[in-house]
Order: C-alpha cells, then sequence, then structure tokens
C-alpha cells in the first residue's frame, strides 16, 4: 500500500490534470493544487479509502478462518491456557493511543506546524514498534508453551491472522519513519499534509482491525 | 444476411433437441433423464419444465432477433429517431422472468426437502470413497447379523430405500448412479446421506464425479439391485468367510501361498489363516495412505474390478447379464463369476502391473505408504496360481 | 512516454520553500521515448493497454493450445495423446490460463485503453500504479507457466479443491506455482481496479455526470467494484493454501480436524463474482457497439446501468451454487438456489434491451455488429442452462458433468469471448488507425460462431448423457448406443474445437495483413458515438487536445447530428474532422503528464524471485524482500518531474512542455 | 446510483471552492487536538470496560454486550479518528461497502458451517 501512500510525496500522479488550471471551464473549482477532479476529492484519498474497503475482506476472512478453527486444538494447548489477557490488554491500549498520537500529527500537519508533525510522527511509530514487540514477546511466550505455528489449526489460524495484522502494522512503521525521514529533507513538494493524512487512515485502520481481533479473539472464550 | 439466419437457426435448435430426445435414448447407462427409482424420477419430475421452459425462452429470444436483423437491417432509410426507451418493456421482461422463476422455484424447494427426508429408509450402508475406488461396508442390521465390506458394486434390495453414509479416507469424492439419485460428495471428515432406491433389478452404472486426482476417469462404481428374496441370499453369502484351499500341491493352493506372502500386506480375505491358524490381517494402514485396499473375500461375487473400470466378465458374459430380464437377472448374478466366464486377460494383467492398467502411485512417499496399487514383480506362473485361487473366492 | 512534464509555479508552491532542484529526489526519470526503453519504462494507459492486451493474446493461444490438446484425447475412448498426469495438467491450466491470463487482463487492456479516453481524461490516476500492475500480470503468468519446465504444472482442476490440492496428493511443485503465481496476479487485479475506480469516479471530464457515463466506462467500474471486493477474498485462500504446503500449517488437512468445506467457501465467493469480473467488460463492449451500428442510442441505459450493478451486487450471494453437492444442508441450498434464480432477471434486462436497442434502428452488419449479435444469442444458450443448473436437485444430476462445461463455455466464448473480439473489429481503428479487413472479419466470425456451437452444443448432450468433466479417458463399455452414443458427440466436439482454432488463425492472419497495409482508416469510421473517437487515431499522447465539455450522453454523436425542427430527423451539423479541427485550433498548451520510471517493474519483478524463493530456497526469499523494499522507496524519493537536462535539447524550466517524439 | 446523487455530487465539488478543494467536505470542520483526546479517553474507557467484563460472569449478556462496546469503538475510530463523519460521501461509500459486504458474506458462509449455536 505503500506505493498509494507514499506515492504522493511525489505528488504527481495527478499531475495529468494540471493543465486543466488554466484552461478547464471549471477554472476555479481546482482551488490551491489547481487539480480540477470530478467529485472534488483528492485521487490519493480515494484509493486509500477504496484499498481499506478491500482490506475488510481479507481480514474478513482471516477472522472467520480463526473462528471457524479456534476450538479445534488438537493435542496443544487451547486459547485459555495461552492467553495473557492483561498483557494484551496493555498492549492493545499501547496502540489505540497511537492511534490519538497519529490524528494529533495529522492535525498539525494540517496546521504546517512541521515540529509537532515530526514528533507526533515519531511517538505514533515508537508505539507501533511497542506493540509489534509485544506481539513478538507475546508469541515466544505462547512458543514455549508449546504452541507452534503448525501444533494446531487453532495455532494456524491464531499466527495467520495475528500475522498478517502485525506485518500491516511493521509497514505502517516504515512509512511513517519513511515520511519523518522524508519531512526533515524537505523533499516533498505539494501538499504533504495529505500524505500524514493517507498514512493516518491506514494506521487507524491497523487500529480498527485490531479492535476486532482483541475482543474476538482474546476476550471472547473459545 | 440469409446466411445469419440460417447460421444461428442451428443453435437453439440443438439445445431443443437435447431436452426432448434426452428422454428416448436407448442403452444410455448414464442417462440422468432415465429415472429407474423415486428419487431419481422426483428430479426428472421436477426439471422437465425448467428445461423446456428454458428452450422456449431460447427459442424465443432467437426468434425476435432474427426478426429484427431482417427487418432493419439498413436499406437507406433515415437515420432512427434517437428515442431512449420504453420503461415498459424492462417492466414486462421483470413480470415475465419472475413469474417464470416464480413457477420453477416453487417446486423446487418442494423437492430439495423430499430428497433430503431419510427417515423411511430402513437399511443403511455406509460407503466410503478412497483413491480410486469405493468400498461398502453394511453394519449390523436386520437381516444382516454380521457385518459386510465389499467394493465396486453397492448391493440393494429393490423396493425399498436405503440410506447410504457417504465419506472419504483422503480427498473428496463424490457418489452418483445417474437412474438413482443425483450425486452427495463424499467429505472427509463428515458423514453424509444419500438416499438410493431402485424400481427394478439390474445393474445401474454410476461414476466418482468429483475431481480427486490420478485416476478420477478410472473411479466407477454400479449399483445392483436385487429382489429382496435374492438380497437376502446374497447377504447369507457375503457374511460366510472364505473356505481355505484344501489342496496346498494345487495351483489355487501355491496361489493361495503368495497371496498370504504378497497380497495379505493389503488385502483382507476373511477366514484367511497364517501357519499357526491365527487370522491374517491386512495391513493396509500402514502400506497405503488411505489405509484400505478392496477386501477380496468374495471377489468372484462381484462382475468388475479395479474400481468398476473392468469387467470381471468375459465379453459375452456381460452382455448376457446386461441383457437379462428382471426376473432372470438376480439368479444370474447370485451365480457370480463362472469359471469359464472370468475375464482372465484383464485380470492376469492387473496382478502383472495394475498401475499400467489404471494409473496410480504405486512407489512409497517419505513415510513408506502408497496409493494404489503396486507392480509385485510376480512370475507368470504366480500369477496363474493367483488367478486359480481369486477363482475360489466366491 | 511522449510527454515531460515540467515543473510548474504551483507544485512548488507551499510553506517548505524549496526550489525545482531540491524538488527532483534522489533518482532520475528515464525519459526514454522510443525504442524497447520507452516500453519497459512506460506509464502512459495506452501503451500499457496495448501491452495487457497483447500478452492476454498470446496466453490465449496458449490457453487454446492446451484445449486443442484436451479435444485430440477425448477425440477417441481410451485416447492416448495425453497421460493421465499430463491431462489433469492440462485442464488446469488451460481453466487458469483463459480465466486469469486472458480474459481478466484482456478486459483490463481495454479499460486501460478506453476508460481515460471515454471520461475524457489524460490518463489515469495513478499512472506508475498501473504499469506495476501490468508487469504483475507479466511476471505472473511468466511464472504460472515456467511450472510446466519446473517438474509439472498444478493437476488440480481450475478450483483446486482441498485436500486434494495438498502436498500429500500433489507432490509436485504445480500448486506452489499456481497459489503464488494467482497471487501476483491478483496484485495487478486489485491495484488496477482501484486506479480505474479511481479514475472513472474523479477523473471525469467537466459535465460528464455518472449518468452521462459510456456503458463500457460503466461496467468496468461495477467489474472493478468486484474485484476490489473479490480478490481479497482468494488472497486468503491462496495464503492459507501456500502456508499448509510449505510451512505445515493444516487448514485442509481432516486427520487434524480440518474442514475441506472451508476451500470452497472462499473459492467460490471469489470465483462467483469472478465469473461477472469475466462477463461484464464484454457486455459493455455490446452495449457500445450495437447502438452504434443500429444508429441509436442505447435502449434504456438506465437500466442497462442498473442491471449491471444488480448483477454485481446479487453476484455475492449465490456462491454456494458451485456446491449443491457438497453437503451444505437443505436450508442454505435453497437459499443459494433461490438467490441464482434472481440473477437471471437483471441479466434478462440487458438481453431485451440490446435487441430493443437494434429494433427501429438502421442495421449495418459490420464485423464488430455480428459478434456483438452472437453474444446475444450464445450467451442467452449459456444462460438460460445456468438457470437449469440453479434448480439444485437437478444440478446434483449435473455438477461434474460436460452440461456445466457446456454452460459456462457458453457464457464464456459466446459471452465473454465474443465481446472481446467484438470490441477488436470496433476499436482497432482507434487503437491502430487501421481497419482490420471486414471480409476475413467476416470469415473469423462465421467460423467461431459454427466452432463453437459444435465444440459446446454437444457438451449438453455429453453432459446429460452422464458423462463426467475431468476425465481424461472415456471406456466404451459406458459410451451407449444410437443418437446419445458419447464417442460421435465427443468427435463433432472435436472437431468443431479445430474449427474454431483455424477461426482464430484466421484472426492473426487478418491482424498481420492489416499491419502490413497503411494506415488509412478515416477518423470515424463507424459514425461512433462516445468521447473517445473525439482524438486522432491512435490517440495524441495527451488523448485530447481541449479536454471536452460533455452535455449529453454519446456526446460525439450529439456534437456530429442535431435534429431538425421542422422535420424532426437527425441531420449531421459537423464531421468528425471539423470537431477535430476545432480542438487542434484551440489546443491546450505546457500539458504535464507523468514521466516513465524505472519502479514499477523493478518492484514488479522482485515478486517472482520472492515466490522462487519461497519455493526453492529462503535466500532468494530475502533478495526479493530486499528488492520490494528498496524499490518502494525508489518509487517514493524519485522526482516529480523529469530534470532539465532529461529534455533534448535542455529546456529552460520555466519553458512550455517539449514534445520528443509521437507516441508509438 | 441514481442521477440526482450524481448531481449532487458535481454541487459537491461546486460548493467546495477554496484551499481545499480537493479534500471533500471535511476541510470546514477542524477540531482542536483536545476533542482527539476526549475520544481517545472514552475508547480507553470501554477497553477498560471490556476487560473488566471478560473478567466477571454476567451470563447471556456477556457476548452481546463485548460485540456492542466493540462496535462503538470500531465506528468511533472510523468516524472521529479517520474523520469519516465528517468526509465525502465516497469515502463512506467505499469503505462501509466494504466492511458490510465483509460482514454478510462471511457470517453466511459460517453459518452454512452450523457455527452459530
Ligand atoms: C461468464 C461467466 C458466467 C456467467 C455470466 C454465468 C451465469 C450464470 N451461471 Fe454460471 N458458471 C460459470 C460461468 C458463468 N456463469 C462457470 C465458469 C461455472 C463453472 C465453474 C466450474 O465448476 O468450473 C459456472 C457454473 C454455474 C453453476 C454451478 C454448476 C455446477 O457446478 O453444479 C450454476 C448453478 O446454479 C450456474 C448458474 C448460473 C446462472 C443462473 C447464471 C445467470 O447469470 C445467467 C442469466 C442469463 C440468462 C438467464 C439468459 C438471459 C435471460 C433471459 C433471456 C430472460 C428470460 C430468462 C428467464 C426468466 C429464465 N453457473
Ligand atoms: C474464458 C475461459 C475459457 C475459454 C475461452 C475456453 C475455451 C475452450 N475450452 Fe475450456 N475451460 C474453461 C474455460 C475456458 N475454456 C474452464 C474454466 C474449464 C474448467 C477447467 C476445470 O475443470 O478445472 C474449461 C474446461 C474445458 C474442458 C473440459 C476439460 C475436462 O473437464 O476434462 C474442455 C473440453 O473440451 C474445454 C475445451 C475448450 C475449447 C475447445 C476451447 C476453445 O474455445 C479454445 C479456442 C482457442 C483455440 C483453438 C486456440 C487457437 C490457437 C491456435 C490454433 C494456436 C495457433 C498458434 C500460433 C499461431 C502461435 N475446456
Ligand atoms: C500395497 C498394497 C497392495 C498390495 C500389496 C496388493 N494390492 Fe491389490 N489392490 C490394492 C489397491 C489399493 C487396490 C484398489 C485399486 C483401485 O481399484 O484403485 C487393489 C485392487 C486389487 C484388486 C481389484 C479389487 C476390486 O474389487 O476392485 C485385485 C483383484 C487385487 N488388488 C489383487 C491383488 C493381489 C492378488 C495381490 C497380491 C499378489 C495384491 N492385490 C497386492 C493394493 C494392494
Ligand atoms: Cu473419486 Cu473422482
Ligand atoms: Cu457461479
Amino acid at each position: 500500500m505503500s506505493e498509494l501512500a507514499v506515492d504522493t510525496s511525489s505528488g504527481h500522479d495527478s499531475a495529468a490534470l494540471d493543465s486543466r488550471h488554466d484552461h478547464a471551464p471549471h477554472d476555479d473549482h481546482g482551488g490551491g493544487h489547481g487539480h480540477y477532479t470530478s467529485l472534488g476529492l483528492s485521487n490519493n484519498k480515494l484509493g486509500m479509502w477504496l484499498f481499506l474497503g478491500s482490506e475488510c475482506l481479507l481480514f474478513g476472512g482471516l477472522i472467520s478462518t480463526y473462528m471457524l478453527y479456534r476450538g479445534r486444538t488438537a493435542k496443544g494447548p487451547g486459547p485459555n491456557q495461552v492467553y495473557d489477557i492483561p498483557f494484551t490488554s496493555a498492549s492493545s491500549f499501547v496502540l489505540l493511543m497511537s492511534s490519538l498520537t497519529m490524528v494529533l500529527a495529522v492535525t498539525a500537519a494540517k496546521r504546517r506546524d512541521d515540529g509537532n508533525t515530526r514528533l507526533w510522527l515519531s511517538v505514533t511509530a515508537l508505539l507501533g514498534a511497542m506493540f509489534v514487540g509485544g506481539q513478538v514477546y507475546e508469541f515466544t511466550g505462547f512458543y514455549n508453551e508449546g504452541l507452534g505455528f503448525t501444533t494446531s489449526l487453532f495455532s494456524s489460524s491464531l499466527y495467520t491472522l495475528t500475522g498478517f495484522h502485525g506485518v500491516h502494522v511493521t509497514v505502517g512503521i516504515m512509512m511513517l519513519m519513511a515520511l519523518r525521514g522524508i519531512l526533515t529533507k524537505n523533499r516533498i513538494v505539494g501538499d504533504k499534509a495529505e500524505v500524514v493524512e493517507l498514512i493516518g487512515l491506514y494506521w487507524h485502520f491497523v487500529d480498527i482491525i485490531w479492535i476486532i481481533i482483541f475482543t474476538l479473539v482474546y476476550l471472547i472464550p473459545a | 444476411m440469409t446466411s445469419n439466419r440460417r447460421g444461428l437457426w442451428a443453435i437453439p435448435g440443438l439445445a431443443l433437441v437435447v431436452t426432448i430426445l434426452a428422454g428416448c435414448a436407448k442403452n444410455a447407462p448414464q442417462d440422468t433423464w432415465q429415472p429407474a427409482g423415486p428419487d431419481a424420477r422426483k428430479i426428472d419430475d421436477l426439471q422437465r419444465f425448467p428445461f423446456y421452459a428454458a428452450g422456449v425462452v431460447g427459442v424465443l429470444v432467437l426468434a425476435v432477433v432474427i426478426f429484427v436483423v431482417w427487418k432493419y437491417r439498413d436499406r437507406g432509410q433515415a437515420i432512427p429517431h434517437q428515442g431512449h426507451g420504453n420503461p415498459l418493456v424492462e417492466v414486462g421482461t421483470i413480470a415475465f422472468s419472475a413469474i417464470l422463476l416464480a413457477a420453477v422455484a416453487v417446486p423446487t424447494v418442494g423437492v430439495i426437502f423430499d430428497l433430503a427426508e431419510t427417515d423411511d429408509c430402513k437399511m443403511t450402508v455406509n460407503v466410503t470413497g478412497q483413491q480410486w475406488w469405493w468400498e461398502y461396508s453394511y453394519p449390523q442390521q436386520a437381516g444382516i447379523d454380521s457385518p459386510i465390506v465389499t467394493s465396486g458394486q453397492l448391493v440393494i434390495p429393490t423396493g425399498e430405500c436405503v440410506l447410504l453414509r457417504l465419506t472419504s479416507r483422503d480427498v473428496i469424492h463424490s457418489f452418483w448412479i445417474p437412474k438413482l439419485n443425483g450425486k452427495k460428495d463424499a467429505v472427509p471428515g463428515r458423514i453424509q446421506l444419500l438416499r438410493m432406491e431402485a424400481e427394478t433389478p439390474g445393474i445401474y452404472a454410476g461414476q466418482c464425479s468429483e475431481f480427486c486426482g490420478l485416476s478420477h476417469a478410472n473411479m466407477k462404481m454400479d449399483a445392483v439391485a436385487l429382489r429382496p428374496a435374492d438380497f437376502a441370499t446374497w447377504v447369507a453369502a457375503q457374511t460366510a468367510p472364505a473356505v481355505a484351499v484344501s489342496d496346498q500341491e494345487s495351483a489355487a493352493g501355491r496361489g493361495e501361498a503368495v497371496f498370504k506372502g504378497q497380497c495379505v500386506l493389503c488385502h483382507q480375505v476373511n477366514g484367511l489363516v497364517d501357519d499357526e491358524g491365527k487370522p491374517l490381517i491386512a495391513q493396509a494402514d500402514i502400506n497405503l495412505v488411505s489405509g484400505a485396499a478392496p477386501n477380496l473375500t468374495h471377489f468372484m461375487s462381484r462382475t468388475t474390478f479395479a474400481g468398476s473400470t473392468y469387467s470381471l466378465l468375459t465379453e459375452e458374459c456381460r452382455t448376457k447379464l446386461m441383457a437379462a430380464l428382471p426376473d432372470e437377472f438376480g439368479a444370474l448374478y447370485l451365480g457370480g463369476v463362472e469359471s469359464g466366464c472370468l475375464n482372465v486377460v484383464e485380470l492376469k494383467e492387473w496382478l502383472r502391473n495394475a498401475p499400467d492398467k489404471k494409473p496410480m502411485y504405486p512407489d512409497t512417499n517419505e513415510d513408506g505408504k502408497r496409493r494404489g496399487m503396486p507392480a509385485l514383480g510376480l512370475t507368470e506362473n504366480q500369477i496363474n496360481d493367483l488367478v486359480e485361487y481369486l477363482k475360489t473366492l466366491k | 512516454m511522449a510527454i515531460i512534464e515540467r515543473p510548474t509555479g504551483e507544485m512548488l508552491r507551499g510553506p517548505v520553500g524549496v526550489g525545482p532542484r531540491a524538488s527532483l529526489g534522489m533518482y532520475r526519470r528515464p525519459v526514454e521515448t522510443t525504442g524497447w526503453r520507452s516500453w519497459l519504462f512506460t506509464v502512459d494507459h495506452k501503451q500499457l493497454g496495448l501491452m495487457y492486451g497483447i500478452t492476454a493474446f498470446v496466453f490465449f493461444l496458449v490457453g487454446g493450445l492446451e484445449a486443442l490438446l484436451i479435444r485430440l484425447q477425448l477425440a477417441q475412448p481410451n485416447g492416448k495423446v495425453l497421460s493421465a498426469d499430463a491431462y489433469n495438467q492440462m485442464f488446469t491450466m488451460h481453466a487458469t490460463t483463459m480465466v486469469f491470463l486472458f480474459v481478466m487482463p484482456m478486459a483490463a487492456g481495454f479499460a486501460n485503453y478506453f476508460v481515460p479516453l471515454q471520461v475524457g481524461a489524460r490518463d489515469v490516476a495513478f499512472p506508475r500504479i498501473n504499469a506495476f500492475g501490468y508487469w504483475c500480470f507479466l511476471a505472473g503468468g511468466l511464472f504460472l507457466n515456467s511450472s510446466w519446465l519446473l517438474g509439472g504444472a498444478a493437476d488440480g482442476g481450475w478450483f483446486m479443491y482441498a485436500p486434494n490440492s495438498s502436498a500429500l496428493f500433489s507432490p509436485s511443485h504445480g500448486v506452489d506455482f499456481w497459489a503464488l503465481g494467482l497471487q501476483i496476479t491478483g496484485i495487478a487485479s486489485l491495484t488496477g481496479s482501484i486506479n480505474l475506480i479511481v479514475t472513472i469516479l474523479n477523473m471525469r471530464a467537466p459535465g460528464m455526470s455518472l449518468m452521462k457515463m459510456p456503458i463500457f466506462t460503466w461496467m468496468i467500474l461495477v467489474v472493478q467494484f468486484l474485484l476490489l471486493f473479490a480478490v481479497p477474498v482468494i488472497t486468503v485462500a491462496l495464503f492459507l493454501l501456500s502456508f499448509q504446503r510449505t510451512f505445515g500449517a493444516t487448514f485442509f488437512d481432516v486427520s487434524a480436524g480440518a474442514d475441506p468445506l472451508l476451500w470452497q467457501h472462499l473459492f467460490w465467493i471469489f470465483g462467483h463474482p469472478e465469473v461477472y469480473i469475466l462477463v461484464l467488460p464484454s457486455f459493455g463492449i455490446v452495449s457500445e457497439v450495437l447502438p452504434v451500428f443500429s444508429r441509436k442510442p442505447l435502449f434504456g441505459y438506465p437500466m442497462v446501468v442498473f442491471s449491471g450493478a444488480a448483477i454485481g451486487f446479487v453476484g455475492w450471494g449465490v456462491w454456494a451454487h458451485h456446491m449443491f453437492a457438497s453437503g451444505l444442508g437443505p436450508v442454505s441450498v435453497t437459499v443459494f438456489s433461490l438467490s441464482t434464480m434472481l440473477i437471471a432477471i437483471p441479466t434478462g434486462i440487458k438481453i431485451i434491451n440490446w435487441v430493443m436497442t437494434m429494433w427501429g434502428g438502421k442495421l449495418r452488419f459490420t464485423t464488430a455488429m455480428l459478434f456483438a449479435i452472437g453474444l446475444i444469442v450464445e450467451f442467452t444458450i449459456g444462460g438460460l442452462s445456468g438457470v437449469t443448473h440453479s434448480v439444485s436437485p437437478s444440478d446434483t444430476q449435473q455438477t461434474d458433468t460436460y452440461y456445466i462445461v457446456a454452460h459456462f463455455h457458453y457464457v464464456l466464448f459466446g459471452g465473454a469471448i465474443f465481446g472481446i473480439f467484438s470490441g477488436f473489429y470496433y476499436w482497432w481503428p482507434k487503437m491502430f488507425g487501421r481497419l482490420l479487413d471486414e471480409k476475413l472479419g467476416k470469415l473469423n466470425f462465421w467460423l467461431m460462431v459454427i466452432g463453437m456451437n459444435m465444440t459446446f452444443g454437444p457438451m449438453h448432450i455429453l453432459g446429460l448423457q452422464g458423462q463426467p468433466r475431468r476425465m481424461y479417458r472415456y471406456t466404451t463399455d459406458r459410451i451407449g448406443e444410437g443418437f446419445f452414443n458419447l464417442k460421435f458427440w465427443n468427435q463433432i466436439s472435436s472437431l468443431g474445437a479445430l474449427i474454431l482454432a483455424v477461426g482464430i488463425i484466421v484472426f492473426i492472419v487478418n491482424v498481420v495483413r492489416t499491419a502490413r497495409g497503411p494506415a488509412n482508416a478515416p477518423l470515424d469510421p463507424w459514425d461512433a458515438r462516445s468521447l473517445e473517437w473525439l482524438t486522432t487515431s491512435p490517440p495524441k499522447v495527451h488523448n485530447f487536445d481541449v479536454i471536452p465539455t460533455v452535455s449529453h450522453l454519446d456526446e460525439f454523436f450529439h456534437l456530429k447530428y442535431a435534429e431538425n425542427e421542422a422535420t424532426g430527423e437527425m441531420e449531421r451539423v459537423a464531421t468528425a474532422e471539423e470537431l477535430m479541427k476545432i480542438q487542434e485550433d484551440n489546443a491546450e498548451q505546457n500539458i504535464h503528464l507523468p514521466a516513465p520510471s524505472y519502479w514499477p517493474l523493478i518492484l514488479a519483478l522482485a515478486l517472482p524471485v520472492t515466490a522462487y524463493g519461497v519455493i526453492y530456497n529462503k535466500i532468494l526469499i530475502a533478495v526479493g524482500a530486499t528488492m520490494i523494499v528498496l524499490s518502494i522507496f525508489g518509487w517514493a524519493l524519485e522526482p516529480s518531474m523529469a530534470d532539465d537536462s532529461d529534455l533534448e535539447p535542455p529546456a529552460p524550466s520555466d519553458g512550455p512542455t517539449k514534445e520528443l517524439a509521437p507516441i508509438v | 446510483m441514481s442521477t440526482d446523487t450524481v448531481a449532487h455530487a458535481d454541487r459537491g465539488h461546486a460548493d467546495d471552492h477554496g484551499d481545499h478543494g480537493d479534500h471533500g467536505h471535511g476541510e470546514h470542520v477542524d477540531h482542536p487536538d483536545s476533542y482527539y483526546v476526549k475520544i481517545a479517553l472514552v475508547l480507553a474507557a470501554i477497553t477498560a470496560a471490556e476487560v473488566a467484563l471478560s473478567y466477571m460472569d454476567v451470563g447471556a449478556a456477556f457476548l452481546p454486550t463485548l460485540l456492542i462496546m466493540m462496535a462503538i469503538k470500531f465506528v468511533m475510530v472510523v468516524l472521529f479518528f479517520m474523520h469519516l463523519r465528517f468526509d465525502s460521501k465516497w469515502f463512506n461509500m467505499a469503505f462501509w461497502t466494504g466492511l458490510i459486504l465483509a460482514i454478510l458474506v462471511y457470517v453466511a458462509a459460517l453459518t452454512t458451517f452450523r457455527f452459530f449455536g
């Protein structure tokens, strides 16, 4: 996905339309960026939202697979043996808060407040890293309790689901850090606030997926 | 555009021909339009209307197209008025389609639930698919006082509903006897129910119809319907163990020895004992992925082998059996494979090199198991002896 | 890529006061506009459209060749042409190739080329992602087919039911190639769908409200939404399969307690929307062609749009009609049976509207038109057999027999393929400035009509006579006698396939001859109705000199014709040439188009590398992963425009756009 | 999509002048950071409640309450943090369609496994 998001840092993919700024009859609609668009929306944001819509079916499939198989623990340990609710609650809380810091980064960027944008981006990345760290720790724990990836249908589907989520978080962190780096280099032209917003959308999505996973997978006993 | 018209006529013409003629096919072993049992008949009665309706709609559409094509071809008329259409036409289509579909839907629902009904079936048979043959095991029940295990040909009594409990030992297969009922998948880990009822004695051909790997094309089966009395005779014969060969020096005796040496690795023959007199139990579970090979105790009571791909009967004996009238059929089938009737050639080919007759994976995989029967490198003498022995398995 | 965009004031605006130099990012962008490089690095939607089309057609020949081998094998009882193993690989790859490597990308090709033109845009929303999509498709297709040389292709059938797809039952790497290859082409579909949806929704010419949009664009929009939501579902399924085969997970391993039906649901939740993904673009094409050659607007345009959307929507609620024999239980079967019947209604509306479009028209039977009419008839036949499947009890007699094979070849070949060929003949002059030969075209059409009915018509009989599909051979003892003798009908079918082959070779001949001939197609050969004809053939690299402002559905037609109040008849008020002249006279200056890029290609290449790694060795995975990360950063950090010195001759940074070369 | 929606869409951008022309309707609503902090606090509170609930025994009410709280959190993040409440209806269309489709399809699929009861 980072294609779509980071793409805009070079804000040129919609450049095809710039000339309209001078010639399209709807001249004034173009606004500051000189991009006339039929819906008056940003291509990148629309693209991101479509992508998130699509992601719903991806995670839906993974979650359903887990739901179907969570009870099938073979000889291995089951959910109730391995889960450590307090710990997971903590890391869920961390991820939830990272959503807040992400919003703060977005608003700062909209205010063209570079200092705070950098700050909150870094904090968000940090919280995200904490969450992933927590996952790694948690899973090593599971593993030591004898819950390998191939132990049972339960373990396979659990690791696959949370693994996919973890990868999404990691990609998010990479995007945040890349953006952070780009900002210091001042390399972006065009609307960097929008890039922050796009990555924000992605980040929040990863968070809401976890909101579901936390309840369905951890809190509801098999 | 005359050629256009002629060309297009062929199409629904064909569709129609199919639907109408399909009913009256001669000697069409798997014809889905010739029900021979109440379940298949329910389906057939249900499907006639949709088929004919579809035929009519098809011809209708074609006729209109041809008319339009001919009537409005460019004769230099003026550019037509750029009208954007008339909703009535669409409303009409919707109404027409909706009515037609409703007429199809209502009876459909009824039949779905009728065919799911199972309480009225007295007898049950466990049907298990594996690559690439079917095993039938008759649990103990009224009329069957000890379990029966056989393969290839499912023997059922006429005039009563038999409930098949389908499952599989490896991949998904699908049990289908077109003239008796629709198909139902045999899914490993699940037990699924299918009604079977035949009205008249005879052999009803069927075929595995879910792709199940290499020899899917060679995974066939028959349903053999016998009058209740004949069925009882068959049960009695099947429940009896195989009689050991008395004369060890005879060909059959030597064959039995070979069998004990090699074949019991996979094949069960009830009543077969080793030198200490202990019963020999096949170890198919450690030699085969599916963990099973056909039980050969009454091999000669069947008329096909290797997943009903090959006939145990010679050509003329087979035609005789197939042509038998309902009244003669029972006796003829219960007679089993008369020595003169045995299709020795193909049976020997099978013993010589089974994977050559029927593609299989005879080599052991990493955990030492095979999928199918290997070529056992038997000498011609051994093969002759084995055939003699197999003949005794009546 | 013919036009290199230049820095403009507004792009450099903003608080971060950086000048053009600093804004150029780290890596230069390529500027080649001719030769092979221009193809490798292009981001132009028309060039990519052609690349999609050409590649897809080659795969069509491959899939067709596989089909011919299948028919050859079945021409005789106990056929000896192919071994059982080869046969199973053959039909699996035949289907996979035709569905994923021919019809889908061919539609993507048409969409890429014509959607921006039809909505009056200069390119798609995300040109680099567009290029990335094409390279993913190519990489995935080649990866898939490389399995033929690396120990055998997938052999589980195109829906690859578990558990037969597990390593225990399919030990070769074929299924691994299949799963990973489709994963890669899936990326192409997903990115493509986002790209096209954004383009269609957000980049329409001024005045083109959704209900003034050309119908082809509409159908593409529906299809892209289907892809957007269907692709992730099979992505999940394929991941589960790969994890099982590669990392020893047990998602479909019954001995571990798994339920094989999980795969069936995941596949068909994708699989049924997929079949409409295959056919709706063709519906769009014929909905363009029929009005043009009937000289009437599409009958009931809003209904055609709506029914298309309805088909797309209901298409999500019928997937289990592929599982009527799987043992879902009577309640589920009933529900899916009824929902499936429902789909007949919106599709029926389309058929009727097409017929009514011709009604009262002024019909010209060009090859494009013939294929469109052919589609109406052949698809209806396939659709009607579909309705007989939806009667689930009789489907238990039909499923997995040749009757099904007949159904879907009528809808696919008589639907999707006829539409595509109609599109070839209709849009060829637009794409190449050359008209395909009409005589050969008609020969091509009739050979294909006769061929397809001979090939697939008999399959109705074979199926109802109980011949299961996916059989590498049929034996003499069960082929029956008389009219329904299976051998006879199989032979007719095989003969038909040969006729089809001839028909397609005629098409190839036609293409070659046309390519040799002069580019002398008139500007508006068909007296067409939609915007793509409001530019040169082939179109200028920036599509339109002036972005038109739309006031009608069928804008182009209404620019040419007006109703004479007196007589009430349509009269020509302008020729295409005149309209073109107007365009050129007020041509816009300083048009910016995205510059070419290396990264889409490199990023796409990283995927098969990774995939080979998954199959053969883990080091390759690392290599591929690094390639991916690096190229994403390269992608992000490349400048939004070319360096001055990239231009020939170097231009002053405030100069107008410099055209380097006309498009190929 | 009916014609009038489209008309609306066109108006949609017609009244979207000014610096943020291509940011849909959202830009007009700008919230102070405190606003988001409050929302975050609510979310945290609900999470706490969820966890607490999972430790006590409330019988039949357990599952529904938990699911409702989950849904509330989910929707709050989407509407406020992701700004969907204030943003273009097209974004809403893209996201909710995906979500609802996913729920319908997968629940239906699980039902055929007799997953629910
Ligand atoms: C282009 C692709 C395409 C299209 C458009 C369709 C369209 C339809 N399909 Fe088909 N289908 C496939 C491709 C397609 N299918 C494929 C590839 C398979 C097999 C997969 C595999 O197993 O390998 C398949 C399999 C398949 C099955 C499963 C069969 C089985 O395996 O047991 C079923 C069952 O219901 C079905 C039904 C339908 C129906 C009801 C329609 C409807 O949409 C058709 C609607 C059209 C009409 C009805 C004709 C026009 C209408 C009128 C003239 C109006 C009046 C008519 C009436 C009122 C009846 N299809
Ligand atoms: C769009 C999809 C599509 C298309 C176009 C086709 C086209 C054809 N299909 Fe296809 N087919 C499927 C999709 C398609 N099929 C699917 C999904 C299956 C199910 C597979 C499964 O069960 O898993 C299937 C299965 C299938 C079977 C059943 C196999 C079995 O179940 O055992 C058969 C059998 O006849 C068949 C035949 C054909 C034929 C003869 C064509 C013909 O129309 C082909 C016409 C094309 C040509 C004849 C090529 C011409 C090219 C040349 C002559 C080469 C010239 C070369 C150069 C000039 C370089 N197909
Ligand atoms: C490694 C296991 C194995 C061994 C050893 C083996 N078979 Fe088989 N045999 C099979 C399997 C599996 C089948 C079913 C093949 C099929 O139809 O797909 C079979 C089928 C047969 C059949 C057809 C049965 C029927 O009803 O379809 C006969 C007869 C037979 N074997 C005889 C023999 C004889 C005789 C020997 C010894 C010389 C032997 N087999 C050794 C595995 C074995
Ligand atoms: Cu068993 Cu096909
Ligand atoms: Cu379908």
